[in-house]
């Protein structure tokens, strides 16, 4: 005999008395972490957790926690020069069917030509030691998630914005 | 986007040394306050011939202390029911957890299913 | 023939160009979610992530993600009754051989006497229904971390305090 | 707290079909921009006589584009001096990932070490 039972969250919760769950959307949450290598991880992982929480699949969670990571890296990198005393700020926005990830930093952000296309890596060039090994992050944001932005906000700096969207049929 | 906060399959198997069988309640995904009308709700859908009760955590990603609360309150009602429960799949984080609480004091804590079996 | 070969993050990281890691000390992590049950494992996963990069083994990781998780929940439920438009606040700082976890509410905190001494549950008590099956939270913080404490700061709400110790024999 | 980014470890394996011994360079942990002396470092210790080499990526836990940057930079160095390198392990993620960026072009993908060092 073998039988499945499930609680789903649309139940009232009667133990913790909280109001039934009204889903994610609408809800966000911030993390801020030093312009240092490494602390891109913490963020990756906790959109990787919004991204659960959310039911994306496997696969979708890995290309977010990819660009996250990316997107931290160039923050703290090319936006902030390593400066540990500035931050990276992670802005994940949980909307009905889509989770949306800002990254943010206080440089002017990449230039518009870059932003508008971003370089597609060559690998036989790379190979033949025409291009430079490294400058593939802002391909891989786009190509992993379903939108992907670069925004410069003047007065305050500049981020990145990404978004994944739960599929019907996944 | 319906979650499915606990996941609960039940099983029933053969006791290793011929008593009575054994109802083997397997637990996967959170076991949170949200988990109450799963895991109270299958508990309490139990066969009332069911004297045997085998806790499976082993599929259990995530359990927080309101999850132990209702672990308890299964635990309660087994007692006034004359029922056992012993428990297996604990992480070594969570069985220091269910000591420091107490609970290993109602329900044994075995280390696979092989050996809660022949606990009974 | 089987052979080791390490880098430490003591030695210039010359493909970034980032200067040699003096370490994590002084470096804090700010994470803001809503009051709202489910979320608190967004917050315990950014912990574990921190705690592991500062080098704490499983055990303590795992000690640091259960009490972070019910300071959180207490927080959403007790501190800000569960209006998920309140932010719980997680404050991560990384000392040199520490991390010190500041789990922030908008309430007034536990009264001074449950502060000063968490009720310790009777295993007893709740089997025979002279106790409430729940009421644990306080009682497994204090019990898995180093160091706890509840702190009242009436004009901005309250925050539980969590130290966990990198320790030289472990 | 010493911290380790990446460790490697190298191992000589017999070919399954005869030809040149197999080098394998396992990874595990992180690969990134701070894994450069490591990987670069361990890449030029290998003896001179090594011709295929084989890479291990299923202890490493993260990798991003710096990360695979040195793998291209390796690719580089071995594509000059007539070796052959080829892979395994990798996460369906970063199968997909190595996919895009075009680096299975100069180093072919494997389910497992068998299959790789058949391969060659
Ligand atoms: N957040 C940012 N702020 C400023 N410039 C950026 C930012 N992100 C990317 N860039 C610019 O875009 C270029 C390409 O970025 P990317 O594709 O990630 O490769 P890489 O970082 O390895 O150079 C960077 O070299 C930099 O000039
Ligand atoms: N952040 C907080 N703000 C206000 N009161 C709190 C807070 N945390 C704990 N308390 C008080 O302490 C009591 C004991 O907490 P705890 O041991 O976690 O058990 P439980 O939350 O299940 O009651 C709570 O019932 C509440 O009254």
């Amino acid at each position: 005999m073998v039988l499945d039972q499930g609680t789903s969250r649309n139940q009232q919760d009667a133990a913790s008395g909280q109001p039934a769950d009204k889903g994610h959307a609408g809800h966000t949450i911030e993390l801020r972490v030093p312009s240092r290598l490494g602390y891109e991880k913490v963020a990756m992982n906790a959109a990787a957790s919004v991204a659960h929480l959310m039911g994306f699949c496997e696969e979708r969670v890995e290309d977010l926690k990819t660009a996250v990571a990316e997107a931290c890296i160039n923050a703290m990198e090319h936006g902030n020069k390593f400066d540990d005393s500035l931050t990276v700020g992670v802005i994940l926005s949980m909307g009905p069917s889509s989770l949306e990830v800002k990254v943010t930093d206080t440089g002017e952000g990449p230039s518009r030509s870059v932003a508008e296309a971003p370089h597609v890596p060559d690998i036989d060039k790379k190979m033949h030691e025409q291009e430079q090994a490294r400058g593939m992050g802002m391909f891989l944001i786009q190509a992993l998630v379903d939108e992907a932005e670069w925004v410069s906000t003047p007065a305050s700096g500049s981020y990145a914005r990404m978004v994944i969207r739960l599929r019907p049929d996944k | 986007m319906q979650e499915q906060v606990t996941q609960i399959s039940i099983e029933e198997l053969a006791s290793p040394n011929g008593g009575d069988t054994i109802t083997v309640l397997r637990f996967a995904g959170d076991i949170t306050s949200a988990s109450q009308p799963a895991i109270l709700g299958a508990y309490e859908g139990l066969s009332e011939t069911a004297r045997r009760i085998l806790l499976d955590f082993s599929k259990v990603e995530y359990l927080n202390s309101s999850g132990i609360a209702l672990i308890i309150q299964m635990l309660i009602a087994a007692n006034k029911q004359g029922r056992t429960i012993r428990s297996f799949g604990l992480s070594p984080h969570f069985q220091k957890v269910f000591t420091m609480v107490g609970i290993t004091r109602y329900t044994s804590i075995h280390p696979d299913q092989a050996a809660a079996c022949n606990s009974f």
